[in-house]
């Protein structure tokens, strides 16, 4: 079961990257385009997926309507990921003062709710796409910083790795040779599970303005922009939503097809 | 044990230190002058006198340091400062608003720990039976799901086809239902995934065999031996995530028309109303704090090992 | 009546990666009214023989072949049904004491649930759990009863295992591992209390061990278990051992002058033609690597070794 | 430690709930204060905002009364002031006031209280989230005001002032118990006026009741007592109003068209529409290139297509308009709008020279509609050379933006707040407007500083309005601002009320009653 879901989110994720970077290749219409004959058209034999009240074609939207989040999700995350990486493998691997100090911070950055403590970022960085990825940044990544001290704490002990240490080799070439080998399963499974996470927060900060600025099309911006329409023109809403969806579900999915694979409980990726 | 609190209180009051620095900070870094800001409104520009004194008045024009530990002596005095939008007391919008923000808080962790801890305790009994997958897929689906939209369908299906639910404003429990909902349907999902996999865990401990080798009931086994213990972690994210909920709210406040701390954020960041901002976040980080450290000290109590012997380790 | 025969049966742990094979191809009758005790190394697979008896392997464990109880299959059983067992025919007394009981909660209801299984009334649970400690060596059950686990200590937290599992006054008991990691004071101690057992109506005993010594002193019956099979089994196997094995182990022992066995145990995920101790023993032949010996009857035990087979 | 663990769970969760129920039972008694009679409406604003607020409430409470009230038609008529006149050269006008008018605390109105009044509005300038309260704009050239006997007061004027009642009416006159505020000006309680409600309860951004004003000078109120909600999200409010938690809405922007449009599929409801005072308009930045050329403006307002926008975003309530004057008021005059992009791309072309130009645009992030606007707008403006880049932001960061003159278009709108023009034209094209800077607008013409200095001085009513049509040709032909849309007011309500009648501001209130 899980098996199968694991593979069909795979092939789903690769679906929607391939159709976001070639966008401009599949898509039936320039998302911008308006087609005045043919406002909130519903679902015709034109626009397979329907129109919006500019007369701009749906599917077309939609298919544009991933990139900036997805790349923003995965951007930000890669970035935090190697920040809040590095810090918890230095903290954990060296630990005393250095540990204390590095730990502290984090226990400092880990104490601000995130949803709160990103709005306010944005809010003070102004929106734009840079300022979004750094306010998802500062606010996210003390979370992997935490979890991989745990898992480097938990590798240190192991025997192999206390003899290397007593036999001299260097610290950096134990970080690269081993330390890292052995956590990059979690990091992997880690940096999954916050990409989706990531995805979820820009849907919700471009829902509140503070995110992907228009006039890109963006999935939770269609959303918010169909607030005055919805209520006739259902997918107007379902359509973005249920893209947004599928996409998280399905790193989601991904996530926990990795944490079997690589047999790792979750609670400690939570 | 001993040494385990006074550990516990300095990590706390380094975190306290830390989260009023980088409130503070978001601050200093503000685009615009605080001063200016302050005393602008619509169609009234302050002049460079006006600005002057009041950078003065404000503590502005002393070495930022200063700033800082006037800054934190106020908070401790109870003063925020006044809005730069409404040039009300930050203090007392925060007062007016917390309220409601932490009654949809506490219905949203109630949900949250009822069905959370019911569904993974199911969830876990039945492990990999048809149940379990069918809650793993629920919890999965629910997990993804963006809060935003969510709230909109609804709206679109309970208030608007329905018209069983009212869909804004703070009127009581009904009207808490639907935000309520919306906002705990991740931290939901996720307490029941960890209290699933806490069960499972706590299934791979010689206890457990032993207590199931007594052939006890199910209702037994699992309720009264299991749970107790499984439910620990569990306490401990219920914590995190009723911090987290606070500082959450604002998109669902927003959908909702519920005048908490959070929708008012939102509108802070657009009016450039820093000071509140400031409150907002130090505040949502000092509820995190408290209510962790109120988790860690029900567990305290919950655990007898760690209650009369002091063993915090093991 | 009462005996449990094992019917060529498997057990097998399989994982993504590997399958282990645990318990392989076990024919075996253990009989009641005596103390029987299977001794081995660790991961010889005797642990899982005697949680599979009591249905209670973790479910990932596949297993195949037949465990008869009464005449009746137990494997054959619904899950419902042969939890039954529990604690009614089967008593179980887990290994690790201090990790045997839910460490958050008070003896007193640990114990309690077992004797509500036969006696329901609130008062005469009491009593009887009273008695029981009492009998078991607690001079001040009362006081017991009221504290946590992690206040007793390993001797006495076996004691309280061993109450809490004959309470409900089951035919069977099965203790694994009863003196792992208890010292040598309380490892006697510990052999009084399962000589005991036969005071409190239990005469059917199969003791999981690899303390040589407290076999000898306790079972009437042992067996050895190698490699998921048995290698070795009779009345005085611990004095006279036969098989090279059992003789190495028992060479093996701390009193005996510890003299480690050469080599290394086969993989349980491993599967082989010839016998599974051949790549150690010091009497290997041609055979042992093309054929897997069976068990043959010499004096009164019967040993998986073809020095034993006398062609019959 | 004797209680057993499972109770303690069941405790936890105990207190949990209870916790709840205690902030549940705190809500009963307001749930239940919901009688028959009261009628709940909701609009986007609080419309009480308080004692800090020049007026504490909007006029359309009908709390307090003006002197002088606007018609249905833009005309004044009498309030409080029963009849008037004007001396012949302008310069003076004598108010008769009504007779045997109360204050809802009791105290008698009469010439002193409209003294009071007029005092504390000329000791400074009070902001309000309505119209700054501003004797120079409600009273401009004012000399003197006097009391010629308990029910007459007289205004003396520099100048000769005859549209001077269309500055009075509703926030240019409004009346307040002399005993409402201390010696500052500033409120001590509720707003205690003559209007045919009073305030009973009021909480701050949440919702403000009135009650019916027993003994008020008028037909009385038909309803017993409302409560006026602040729903600030228009998606909420119409959905509240579906779900039947709101009777009916209120205020600008009660409904968007679109919403108006969708509540008209339900017969459980009606809508109320009205001329609304408000122009929409874009504000393009002429203080600097490339909007600081004239032709570039009219290539703007050339380029867009002002129909098209109505009828998608607007479902057709709203009119395309090119005149700054509002088409609520009786000197408003037609003219014709015109568009041509051909026009538009040959005035831009000469301007830019080939060049494109890409500038910031705008718009408020609260508003949904405006978004969908600028997108509409944005590939006519590309096809004239000009690309936008669409930022929302919350109005009062915008202005300041405006104001510093750090953006190239802006989506602004104005209220009329009376039915005499001149305020407006004076903010925004006379060269020391306060909109004109503000805006960054870089207007200037010396024809209407001429025109407006003529006006001021002009003492016949037929004559200023000839001056005023010149001005509005200017204002379409120079384009300080490049106007959209003359607006509608929609309101919603179910069909429980009867007489829901929308004004050119608000509603009325006081005729409002249960159908059944």
């Amino acid at each position: 079961m899980n098996k199968i879901l694991g593979k069909l989110s795979i092939i789903v994720l690769i679906i929607i990257l391939l159709v976001s970077i070639f966008a401009n290749i599949i898509s039936p219409y320039d998302p911008n385009f308006q087609d005045k004959e043919n406002r909130l058209s519903g679902f015709t034999q034109e626009h397979k997926l329907g129109t919006d009240p500019l007369g701009r074609d749906m599917l077309s939207r939609v298919i544009y309507g991933g990139r900036s989040s997805i790349l923003i999700g995965v951007l930000a995350t890669l970035v935090s990921m190697t920040i809040g990486s590095g810090m918890g493998i230095i903290s954990g691997y060296f630990g005393g003062r250095l540990d204390k100090f590095i730990t502290s911070i984090t226990n400092i950055f880990q104490a601000l709710p995130q949803m709160a403590f990103t709005i306010a970022i944005a809010g003070v960085l102004g929106p734009g796409i840079k300022n979004l990825i750094l306010a998802l940044v500062i606010s996210s990544w003390a979370g992997f910083s935490r979890i991989v001290r745990a898992e480097v704490l938990k590798v240190k002990e192991e025997p192999y790795i206390e003899a290397m240490v007593y036999l001299g080799s260097s610290d950096l070439s134990i970080i690269l040779f081993h330390i890292i080998p052995n956590i990059m399963p979690n990091i992997i499974i880690l940096l999954t599970t916050r990409i989706g996470r990531s995805l979820l927060s820009i849907a919700a900060l471009s829902f509140l303005g503070l995110g992907v600025q228009p006039p890109n099309p963006d999935w939770s911006v269609m959303i918010n922009d169909a607030r005055l329409y919805y209520r006739s023109y259902p997918y107007l809403i379902v359509v973005p939503g249920f893209s947004i969806f599928i996409t998280i579900l399905s790193i989601n999915t991904l996530g926990d097809y990795l944490r079997d694979i690589f047999d790792i409980r979750s609670e400690e990726i939570i | 044990m001993k040494e385990y609190i006074i550990e516990k209180v300095k990590s706390i009051f380094i975190v306290l230190v830390g989260i009023s620095l980088l409130s503070f900070l978001l601050g200093v870094v503000s685009p615009g002058d605080p001063a200016e800001l302050s005393l602008s409104k619509y169609g009234y520009s302050p002049t460079p006198q006006e600005i002057e004194a009041r950078r003065v008045e404000m503590g502005l024009d002393k070495p930022i340091h200063i700033q800082y530990i006037n800054w934190v002596k106020n908070i401790l005095k109870g003063d925020f400062g006044k809005s730069f939008s409404t040039k009300e007391n930050v203090t007392d919008m925060i007062i007016r608003k917390a309220p409601v923000t932490f009654k949809l808080a506490m219905y949203s962790i109630v949900i949250t720990s009822v069905f959370g801890i019911s569904l993974g305790v199911i969830a876990g009994i039945n492990k990999n039976k048809p149940i379990d997958n069918l809650i793993k897929l629920i919890t999965n689906i629910l997990f993804s799901l963006p809060t935003f939209w969510l709230a909109l369908l609804f709206i679109l299906i309970f208030s608007e086809k329905l018209g069983i639910l009212p869909t804004s404003g703070d009127g009581g429990f009904k009207y808490m239902i639907m935000p309520a909902v919306s906002l705990s349907l991740i931290t939901m999902s996720t307490t029941a995934m960890v209290m699933r996999s806490s069960m499972i865990q706590e299934f791979g401990k010689q206890y457990y065999t032993f207590a199931k080798a007594k052939g006890i009931s199910k209702y037994d086994l699992y309720i009264k031996n299991v749970l107790p213990n499984a439910i620990l972690p569990v306490l401990t994210i219920l914590g995190n995530f009723f911090g987290s909920i606070l500082g959450g709210s604002a998109v669902v406040e927003t959908i909702f028309a519920l005048s908490g701390i959070g929708s008012y954020a939102v509108e802070s960041v657009f009016s450039k109303d820093f000071p509140y901002l400031q409150a907002y976040v130090l505040l949502t980080g000092l509820a995190f704090v408290l209510v962790t450290s109120l988790v860690d000290i029900l567990i305290i109590i919950i655990n007898p090992k760690i209650r009369l012997k002091g063993d915090i380790y093991e | 009546m009462g005996d449990i025969i094992f019917e060529d049966f498997n057990v097998n742990f399989e994982t993504r990666k590997q399958n282990v094979k645990s318990v392989r191809d076990m024919n075996l009758t253990i009989k009641s009214h005596k103390i029987t005790g299977i001794v081995g190394e660790s991961g010889c697979g005797k642990s899982v023989l005697s949680l599979s008896i009591l249905g209670l392997l973790p479910d990932y464990a596949k297993t195949s072949g037949n465990i008869y109880y009464d005449n009746k299959d137990i494997t054959a059983l619904a899950n419902r049904v042969r939890e039954k067992y529990l604690g009614r025919e089967f008593g179980y007394i887990s290994q690790n004491p201090s990790e045997s009981l839910s460490p958050i909660r008070k003896i007193r209801k640990q114990f309690y649930e077992s004797l509500d299984l036969v006696e329901k009334n609130k008062a005469e649970i009491e009593k009887k759990s009273i008695e029981i400690l009492k009998e078991l060596g607690f001079e001040k059950p009362l006081e017991v009863l009221d504290k946590y686990p992690f206040q007793l200590s390993g001797g006495q937290q076996q004691r309280v295992l061993t109450g809490i599992a004959i309470s409900s006054s089951p035919r069977w008991i099965f203790a694994d591992e009863p003196t792992k990691g208890l010292d040598e004071n309380i490892k006697k101690d510990s052999l009084e209390l399962f000589k005991k057992l036969r005071s409190f109506g239990i005469d059917s005993t199969l003791v999981i061990t690899h303390d040589i010594d407290f076999a000898k002193n306790l079972c009437d019956e042992v067996m050895v278990m190698y490699s998921g099979q048995i290698v070795e089994m009779g009345i005085d196997v611990l004095d006279n051992p036969k098989h090279p094995y059992t003789k190495g182990f028992i060479e093996s022992m701390p009193s005996k002058g510890m003299k480690i066995m050469e080599g290394k145990t086969l993989s349980p995920t491993e599967d082989i033609r010839g016998c599974r101790f051949a790549n150690r023993c010091g009497c290997k032949t041609k055979r042992c690597d093309l054929e897997s010996p069976k068990l043959y009857n010499y004096e009164n035990s019967q040993v998986r070794c073809f020095l034993y087979d006398k062609g019959e | 430690m004797k209680i057993k663990k499972s109770m303690k769970l069941v405790l936890l969760m105990l207190i949990m709930t209870l916790g709840l129920t205690a902030c549940g039972t705190k809500e009963t008694p307001k749930e239940e204060a919901v009688e028959e009679k009261q009628v709940v409406l909701a609009g986007r604003r609080h419309l009480a905002p308080g004692e800090e607020d020049a007026y504490y409430c909007s006029s359309i409470l009908y709390v307090w009364e003006p002197l002088v009230r606007q018609g249905e038609n833009g005309e004044p008529e009498p309030a409080l002031a029963e009849s008037w006149e004007m001396s012949k050269d302008g310069k003076e006008w004598t108010f008769n006031l009504r007779k045997n008018v109360k204050f809802h605390d009791g105290e008698d109105f009469n010439a002193d209280s409209v003294i009071a009044n007029l005092d504390r509005m000329k000791k400074e300038v009070r902001q309000s989230s309505y119209y700054p309260m501003d004797i120079d704009s409600h009273y401009p050239d004012l000399k003197a005001y006097e009391k010629i006997d308990d029910n007459t007061i007289k205004l003396v004027f520099n100048e000769a002032k005859p549209t001077q009642l269309y500055r009075m009416v509703n926030f240019g006159s409004a009346i307040y118990s002399p005993k409402n505020f201390n010696e500052e000006g500033n409120f001590n309680g509720f707003a205690i006026g003559t209007g045919p409600f009073k305030i009973k309860e009021n909480v701050k951004d949440d919702f403000v009741v009135i009650e019916k004003n027993e003994d008020y000078w008028g037909e009385k109120a038909k309803v017993e007592e409302i409560k006026i909600k602040n729903i600030p999200d228009v998606d909420t409010r119409y959905a509240a109003l579906k779900a039947g938690e709101i009777h009916g809405t209120l205020d600008l922007d009660s409904l968007t068209p679109a919403l108006a449009e969708e509540l008209k599929k339900d017969d459980k409801f009606d809508l109320a529409t009205a001329k609304s005072t408000i122009v929409k308009f874009l504000v393009l930045n002429g203080s600097k290139a490339p909007f600081d050329d004239v032709r570039l403006k009219q290539a703007v307002s050339m380029a867009l297509d002002r129909q098209d926008i109505v009828d998608t975003v607007y479902f057709g309530y709203a009119e395309p308009t090119t005149n700054l004057l509002n088409y609520s008021t009786p000197f408003y005059k037609e003219i014709k709008v015109n568009e041509n992009m051909e026009e538009a791309k040959k005035l831009a072309n000469e301007v830019l020279k080939g060049e494109r130009v890409s500038v910031d645009y705008y718009i408020s992030g609260a508003d949904v509609t405006q978004k969908t606007e600028a997108e509409m707008i944005a590939p006519l403006l590309a096809e004239i050379g000009i690309d936008v880049n669409i930022k929302p932001m919350e109005v009062s960061a915008m202005r300041e933006e405006m104001k510093a003159g750090n953006y190239g278009i802006g989506r602004e709108r104005q209220g009329l707040s009376n039915g005499e023009p001149s305020t407006i034209f004076g903010r925004f094209m006379l060269t020391s407007g306060d909109h004109n800077q503000n805006y960054s607008l870089g207007y200037s013409n010396e024809k209407v500083n001429e025109l407006m200095e003529k006006a001021s001085k002009e003492s016949d009513v037929k004559k200023l309005g000839e001056i005023y049509d010149e001005i509005q040709l200017i204002s379409t032909e120079t384009l300080p601002v490049i106007p959209l849309f003359n607006d509608m007011n929609i309101m919603g309500h179910t069909k429980d009320l009867k007489n829901y009648k929308a004004q050119i501001y608000g509603l009325d209130l006081p005729n409002i009653e249960w159908a059944k």
